[in-house]
């Protein structure tokens, strides 16, 4: 069962490379956030229960919920274009995106040992490469924070595999960072906004040698 | 128990001056957060015990940090002040600058004393916080885009070495979130059952870690960060923050030192090192932005630090020494910055000329910082130095010096050119109209840590060897 | 002892004192500084014996400590000497810049100071640690000195290119230093013995003949000396030129002192670079223009000289033939000592001049012997001097390093033979060269009529800014006519070096007093001669008239020759050595009516413009092309993490690292 | 006894210049004035005053004395048949050459000092070339200093041994070296010609253009006495080690008149080198010496 929902999120990645429109991307984001708690509601099993309703409320809320929400409503406010500028074509992204994941599945051959389990690794880390390939290929930065958030559901997806012994750790360190991330990038999207007219990363490069 | 009421009180201390706008009541909490500082320090040296909580130990390495720390905390005060008052900064931002300074001063004296692995890291998070604000402090569109890069790249990199701490976990087969601790983990020895495992999850933690140390990869945004940071900001950037780096760095690289990764670990570290001095050698080489020209030494130094951790041997030692007089005098660098941006209303070299007619007492400074910066005797660094090369040489890394020596050349070069160019030559006539003062009093503190750093350096005193020796013991055996 | 380390606190006093006090008191301080340390090394000297004194002074946990044998004793002789005879020029000198402000010329006292104070440490210690600090503080502060007149860019290019320069130097020794430590285990010159006894010796010695060798100017390492003498204040120039480039000299003979196998090839190279830079020295020293830069490259030479007398006695040692050895080393330690003097002397007056004349450009000078005959007394003898012509000093060191020459000529094998006598052919090259320069020298300067400035308002310098010029005089002339008083002197320093006390062969000290006797005869025959002559034209007619101009005298003095023009027949034939650069647009057929045009030559360092420019060129092409890092793009920040993350987790993969 | 060369040497240097305007004028098929001609006109030159130039100084006054001088000191080192100078040292060849410099860096300044550009021109001429033919020289004394194995005149000449034939072409390489060597130093024909009356070709008579009286008196005869010194540094060649004073003597006088009646004939039947060739030609005489050197050195080997 988990399996099928972490090959859904690796789909979703597929989707999100390929994608073109920046709601289908958010909505993705919705739908990894509910593959999320879907997998930590059947993997976290050996942790006490208030624990693990902490992580799940955390994961809906947050994963599903408030961050999808959260941006939408900044493109709205900040008038953001809805369509997708990549450095490179949709399908040598898809190609990229393949790659990636066979890489993550070739080193999680390498890395997996008792808690890490392969295809949690594989997904786990096509999630971090793949948000670092859309940082990388993306010129807007709405799309960079969405890049970011899949990579974090990366992180959120190996820590589910490591769950079931240092919960409090995974929990610790994705509330912060869920936390932060919303605070400052909602702050600093709002600013740049003003600032700039569109949000666009090559305005950005006065700061340069 | 102490540190809860030292955190107490500085959080405390930043919702005051936060929300009281006064300026009686800035100075007023300033000068109690120096106090405050001073005291958990000495406390800190004279009564360990009071401060080993569960997530936290006291040890050489953060007692020596979280001196130099308090050391330029009360001299980074001072100079916002000076600062402050030479922009006429209204009080609603001067309350949220010295706000977000505290708790960065706090967070960064948890993070040293942080014992567990995860609150290290979290803490790490917790100083980007901070710093974004004081970087943005300015509100012009160069500081929101430093300020964006720098807290986007960095948020990146600390969740890089979150995967690093996670997959470490996975590794080390301990339970339980207090559990991951460094005292734990150098207590049992780890055994390495999968190499791999562990040599991803060094390398995720350093990459990662790599933002706050300011080395080579992620070293671009603290550049940027610095360059358009206020003066005392940049100074805490470039000595306190990347002392953080180094520490969380170094532990890490303690845990494995006596296990089979160390020779690959040192590998790594001497690629990293290098590659930072080469970036910092070219770009010092390019720059004409004097604040952007000191950060990039300050990645060259960050750069020979992390070879001389390579190469260890008698370089441990000298390392940290290096940390401690490049912190005071790197520190004083940068407050002189900005003076200079007052004087010559611009950061491009070419704008500059003749600070010492300007202000002879601060040329003169300027000119013994630039001596100690670049580890020409009578500097400390140049011991330093001299003790990093002899490692290298003992590790049969001859031809690397070589590299290294030429690259430190050009630096000098660099460097020289440039620092003399403002010194020296001819005011700028834009300036000498306008008749710009500099009264004597501005450069007492920046003198204060030169003399430090100078004393540090040509004579250790025994108390600090001993120290040092304390906190890399670890490593020597 | 405790004096002597408390004096650098009195150095603080001069950012208290008001500017017209600090020369004053820099003079007090330079007296008493050079009076306790030369009472050391008179001490050393009389008694014979080593000197050994702990300081108190704690430097990283461990006691200082000082040694001063003959060698050290002797060069803190000299430096004192020189550094004094400056300190009192500086008086009336540093008149000239009273719009300066007051900080500037405290930290150039300061810094003159701590050069004196640096000299005499670099001298003392024998551990190498302090030696390098101290090595380097002198040449920081020197480099201080250099600056002063900071608001000239040249001279601050100039004082970067020497400051660079300096410390790549002292990276060298630093390298070289840790070798030895590595392979013995402490920083001392005394480790040396044991790291050339079981090591090899050429290595090492050639990294520290280069590192000292940039601090003395050998060629190719003599790029910065042309470019900081002109700009330092001149007794400055005359103190760097007259003993802080012995201080390599030093270095190199400390080192010497330990080398154990390979003497006959280290004094080849030795011999060879000398001979190079010597001629180097001076034929680029003909074309200068600015007074202060042919100066400069005459200290190139006279390192030559004094590294030609060094190699010959190394020669001596290695066929162990204790005569060569002997006046190989002596005659250069002796020509040291010379070289000190006139050099000092040479800039002192140059000084002297430039105070009055405000330019340095001998083409515009001329006629100043009116005005100022002190000076160019001054200025006559120690040109004497420096070509080494009799009776003055020069010619005395000299000649005995031709007496080495000579000496193995006859004794040692074929190929030692030739090749002495091609050093004896460029030291007679560098002679003859050095008097067509230092007639040109004095000749355009002093004599004849002024060229372009007016000197009708220059008057003689007051009589203190005389007073050690005249000291160096005197010296200069005890010298070169009673040798005999200090050449004992030498031969024990000499002795040295053959690491056995060996008597000074009788012929020898038969040699130096006959040139006290030559040089007696000699001045015997003039002044006799000289009265002849008054006696003849006592009672006859003594007229005056214009010079005879084949009956035109008018405008005289524009058709003077000049330094270029006098220079011109050997520059013609030399040109493609002396890399000379002129400036001039020649006039096209279709311009009928030409312009008015300037004709100007220069002369760039062949060794800097051809060799070390070009490497610099090209690593700061590499540098440039590798600034491709900061392009202000987040994504290629974050690219470069993941770049680097793969590729080292590949080479870890396939166990690269 | 041991002064006999010294005054030996200023006997000959009379006679010397009258010799060679002599031969010159009987090869130009004229009469001639008689041999003490030049002497007189020096005596002439004593009686008269002086004029001296207003840009002089007193450089312009001193620096015949020295001139003068330094060649009679020069004189003192020189060997006469089988005994040493009057003073006489190891290494006194260097010496002699240096003394001989000193000379030449007064004229050369004191021509500076008139401020005339000829005789800038003159003193930039004459500095060259002496500092050109100097190595010459030099190398010539030391490999014969090599050869015989020891460093002064005295005892280079009582030692030196010409055996073999090849030794005695060595010799007579060695004298026409010398012999151009005594060329330039006493700038004659074909490097410069006393006579010529166009002061911009001319070297050492332009240098002395604004001299008079007592001055001009001192340098005409030092130039003689330089003459019969070269000459004297030549005859020493020829006295075997036992020839007896008196031999010496005459043997002396001989050479010294072949040696004058040469350089006549020289002068008379030879052009002068253009100017500018003159620094090449000059500079030919060092590697002569060297290969001088080079041959006694093989000899040397050749004989142990």
């Amino acid at each position: 069962m988990t399996n099928l929902l972490t090959i859904i999120f690796l789909i979703s990645l597929f989707y999100i490379a390929v994608s073109g429109r920046l709601f289908v991307c958010i909505n993705l984001l919705i739908v990894q956030g509910l593959m999320l708690f879907g997998i930590a509601f059947l993997s976290l099993r050996e942790i006490n229960i208030i624990n693990l309703l902490v992580v799940l409320t955390e994961t809906l809320l947050f994963k599903a919920i408030i961050l999808p929400y959260y941006i939408k409503k900044m493109v709205i406010k900040n008038k953001i274009k809805r369509q997708v500028s990549p450095f490179i074509s949709g399908f040598s992204s898809l190609l990229t995106v393949s790659i990636l994941i066979i890489l993550s599945f070739v080193l999680g051959i390498y890395l997996q040992n008792a808690q890490l389990k392969l295809i949690y690794i594989t997904a786990a880390f096509s999630g971090i490469m793949t948000g670092l390939f859309l940082i990388v290929s993306r010129k807007e930065i709405i799309q960079h924070i969405i890049g970011y958030i899949i990579l974090e559901n990366g992180i959120v997806l190996l820590s589910f595999s490591l769950g079931n012994k240092t919960p409090m750790a995974v929990n610790a360190g994705i509330l912060l960072d869920i936390l932060i991330s919303i605070l400052l990038f909602g702050l600093f999207m709002n600013k740049i906004a003003k600032t700039y007219k569109d949000l666009d990363i090559d305005q950005l490069n006065k700061l340069s040698d | 128990m102490g540190l809860l009421i030292y955190i107490i009180a500085v959080f405390g201390l930043a919702t005051f001056v936060f929300f009281v706008r006064k300026q009686t009541a800035q100075y007023i909490a300033a000068s109690v957060f120096c106090v405050v500082q001073l005291t958990f320090n000495y406390l800190l040296i004279v009564r360990k015990d009071l401060f080993n909580e569960i997530f936290f130990r006291v040890d050489a390495l953060s007692i020596i940090f979280i001196s130099v720390l308090s050391i330029t905390s009360v001299t980074t005060i001072i100079n916002s002040f000076v600062y402050f008052n030479h922009r006429r900064e209204n009080y609603f931002r001067r309350g949220i600058y010295l706000a977000s300074l505290f708790m960065l001063f706090a967070c960064m004296c948890g993070a040293f004393l942080s014992d567990n692995i995860n609150i290290l890291w979290i803490l790490a998070e917790a100083t980007t916080l901070c710093i974004s604000m004081l970087i943005y402090h300015e509100r012009n569109e160069e500081a929101l885009e430093a300020t964006w890069k720098y807290f986007f790249v960095s948020t990146i990199g600390l969740s890089f070495s979150f995967i690093g701490i996670l997959l470490l976990n996975a590794a080390t087969n301990v339970s339980g979130f207090s559990s991951l601790t460094f005292s734990s983990l150098m207590s049992e020895k780890i055994l390495i059952t999968n190499q791999f495992l562990f040599q991803v999850s060094f390398l995720l933690i350093v990459i990662g870690f790599s933002v706050k140390m300011g080395v080579f990869p992620l070293h671009t945004v603290c550049i940027d960060a610095h360059s358009v940071a206020p003066g005392p900001v940049s100074a805490i950037i470039s000595t306190s923050l990347m002392n953080v780096g180094f520490v969380s760095v170094f532990r890490f690289y303690q845990l494995f030192a006596h296990t089979s990764l160390s020779n690959w670990m040192s590998h790594v570290m001497l690629i990293i090192g290098v590659l930072s001095l080469l970036v910092a050698t070219v770009y010092m080489l390019k720059v004409d932005n004097y604040k952007r020209l000191i950060a990039y030494s300050s990645i060259e130094h960050m750069g020979l630090i992390t070879i001389g951790i390579a190469v260890g041997g008698i370089a441990y030692f000298a390392v940290i020494l290096h940390l401690i007089i490049h912190s005071f005098t790197k520190a004083g660098l940068f407050y002189q910055t900005s003076q200079f941006v007052r004087i010559f209303k611009s950061k491009h070299i070419e704008d500059t000329g003749g600070y010492f007619k300007i202000s002879p007492s601060g040329g003169i400074l300027m000119l013994f910082l630039f001596l100690v910066i670049m580890g020409i005797p009578p500097s400390g660094l140049f011991f330093t130095k001299l003790m990093i090369f002899q490692s290298l040489i003992n590790s049969g890394y001859l031809w690397l010096l070589i590299i290294m020596l030429v690259l430190l050349v050009f630096i000098l070069w660099a460097f020289g050119k440039n620092i003399f160019h403002i010194l020296f030559l001819k005011v700028p006539p834009a300036v000498q109209e306008c008749k710009p003062k500099v009264s004597f009093w501005e450069n007492i503190p920046q003198y204060f840590l030169l003399i430090l750093g100078l004393f540090i350096g040509l004579n250790p005193p025994v108390f600090l060897v001993n120290i040092i020796n304390e906190a890399v013991q670890y490593l020597i055996k | 002892m405790t004096v002597f380390v408390l004096l650098p606190l009195l150095s603080f006093v001069f950012f208290l004192l008001p500017k017209k006090f600090q020369s004053i008191y820099n003079v007090l301080l330079t007296v008493a500084t050079a009076a306790i340390s030369s009472y050391f090394a008179i001490t050393v000297i009389s008694s014979g014996s080593t000197l050994n004194e702990d300081l108190p002074l704690v430097f990283w946990g461990n006691q200082l400590n000082i040694t001063i044998d003959l060698l050290s004793a002797f060069f803190i002789l000299i430096v004192n000497f020189t550094v004094i005879t400056g300190a009192v020029f500086a008086i009336e000198y540093m008149r000239m810049y009273n719009e300066k402000k007051r900080a500037d010329l405290s930290l150039h006292f300061f810094s003159f100071f701590w050069l004196l104070f640096s000299m005499l440490m670099v001298c003392m210690f024998h551990n190498m640690i302090a030696f390098l600090v101290a090595w380097e503080i002198m040449s920081v502060a020197s480099f201080v000195l250099v600056i002063f007149e900071y608001e000239k860019p040249e001279v601050i290019k100039a004082g970067i290119n020497y400051l660079v320069q300096m410390h790549i130097g002292a990276l060298l020794l630093i390298v070289a230093c840790i070798l030895v430590y590595n392979a013995t285990g402490q920083y001392t010159w005394d480790a040396l013995t044991a790291y050339f006894y079981d090591h090899k010796n050429i290595p090492l010695f050639l990294l520290f003949f280069i590192g000292f060798g940039i601090k003395a100017g050998f060629v190719p390492f003599h790029t910065w000396l042309p470019h900081a003498h002109p700009a330092a204040p001149t007794h400055i120039s005359g103190i760097m030129s007259g003993v802080m480039i012995k201080m390599g000299i030093y270095g190199i003979l400390r080192i010497l002192l330990h080398v154990q196998s390979d003497l006959l090839a280290i004094g080849i190279i030795i011999l060879v670079i000398s001979a190079i830079s010597g001629i180097a020295g001076v034929g680029n020293a003909i074309i200068q223009h600015d007074l202060k830069k042919l100066l400069a490259y005459h200290s190139i030479e006279n390192i030559g000289i004094i590294g030609i007398g060094i190699g010959v006695g190394l020669i001596g040692v290695a066929t162990n033939n204790d005569l060569i050895a002997i006046l190989g080393f002596g005659g250069g330690i002796l020509h040291v000592l010379n070289h000190s003097l006139f050099k000092s002397l040479l800039f002192y007056s140059t000084g002297s001049v430039y105070l009055n004349t405000h330019t340095r450009e001998i083409d515009k000078l001329g006629g100043l012997i009116k005005k100022m005959p002190h000076t160019a007394i001054l200025f006559l003898v120690a040109s004497i001097a420096i070509c080494g012509l009799p009776p003055f000093n020069g010619f005395v060191s000299e000649f005995i390093i031709y007496n080495g020459f000579a000496e193995s000529m006859i004794a040692s094998s074929i190929g030692i033979k030739i090749l002495m006598m091609f050093a004896m052919l460029s030291l007679v090259v560098i002679g003859g060269l050095a008097i067509f320069c230092f007639t040109k020298a004095f000749g355009i300067v002093f004599l004849g009529t002024p060229r372009h400035i007016k000197i009708e308002n220059v008057k003689e310098v007051k009589w203190f800014t005389l007073f050690p010029q005249y000291i160096i005089l005197t010296v200069i002339v005890v010298i070169g006519i009673f040798p005999i008083l200090i050449s004992n002197l030498f031969f024990q320093l000499a002795g040295m070096f053959t690491h056995k006390t060996i008597l000074i062969p009788e012929a020898t000290m038969l040699n130096i007093s006959s040139i006290s006797r030559f040089a007696l005869l000699f001045i015997g025959i003039t002044i006799i001669i000289y009265f002849l002559k008054k006696y003849f034209i006592k009672n006859k007619i003594v007229e005056r008239a214009p010079t005879w101009g084949c009956g035109y005298t008018g405008n005289a003095d524009k058709m003077q020759y000049t330094a270029s023009s006098y220079a011109e027949n050997y520059s013609h034939d030399m040109d493609n050595l002396l890399n000379q650069k002129t400036h001039y647009k020649t006039i096209a057929d279709e311009e009928i009516f030409p312009k008015e045009r300037t004709y100007k030559t220069h002369s760039e360092s062949l060794a800097e413009e051809k060799l070390f420019l070009r490497i610099t060129e090209f690593l700061k092409k590499i540098l440039n092309r590798l600034a491709f890092v900061q392009t202000g793009k987040t994504q290629h920040y974050i690219m470069y993490m993941f770049v680097l993350l793969i590729a080292l987790i590949l080479l870890t993969i396939f166990n690269v690292i | 006894m041991r002064a006999t060369g010294i005054i030996m040497i200023l006997i000959a240097s009379l006679v010397f210049p009258g010799i060679i305007t002599r031969v010159k004028s009987i090869a130009s098929g004229r009469k001639g004035p008689g041999l003490f001609q030049p002497m007189l006109d020096i005596l002439r030159l004593l009686k008269k005053g002086t004029i001296y130039s207003t840009t002089t100084s007193f450089i312009f006054k001193i620096a015949p004395v020295i001139y003068f001088s330094t060649i009679l000191t020069a004189a003192f080192l020189l060997p006469f048949d089988n005994q040493p100078g009057l003073l006489s040292f190891k290494g006194d060849f260097i010496a002699f050459s240096y003394i001989l410099a000193l000379g030449k860096f007064f004229m050369i300044i004191a021509a500076l000092d008139t401020g005339s550009a000829f005789e800038g021109m003159g003193a930039s001429r004459e500095a060259l070339y002496s500092m050109l033919v100097e190595p010459a020289f030099l190398i010539l004394m030391a490999s014969f200093a090599m050869f015989t194995g020891h460093t002064s005149f005295y005892e280079i000449y009582s030692s030196i041994y010409f055996g073999s034939y090849i030794a005695v072409f060595v010799g007579v390489l060695a004298a026409y070296n010398l012999f151009q060597i005594i060329m330039v130093e006493n700038s004659r024909v074909p490097y410069d010609d006393p006579k010529t009356h166009l002061e911009l070709t001319m070297i050492h008579e332009v240098m002395v253009l604004d001299n008079s009286g007592f001055d001009l008196a001192l340098i005409n005869f030092a130039s003689a006495l330089k003459f019969v010194i070269f000459g004297t540094l030549i005859s020493n060649f020829f006295f075997a080690p036992d020839t007896s004073i008196y031999l010496g003597i005459l043997i002396f006088l001989a050479i010294q008149f072949v040696f004058a009646v040469i350089v006549g004939v020289a002068e008379s039947f030879r052009a002068r080198f253009k100017l500018r060739n003159n620094n090449k030609a000059i500079v030919l005489l060092a590697p002569i010496s060297i290969l001088i050197f080079l041959s006694l050195l093989m000899l040397l080997t050749n004989q142990n």
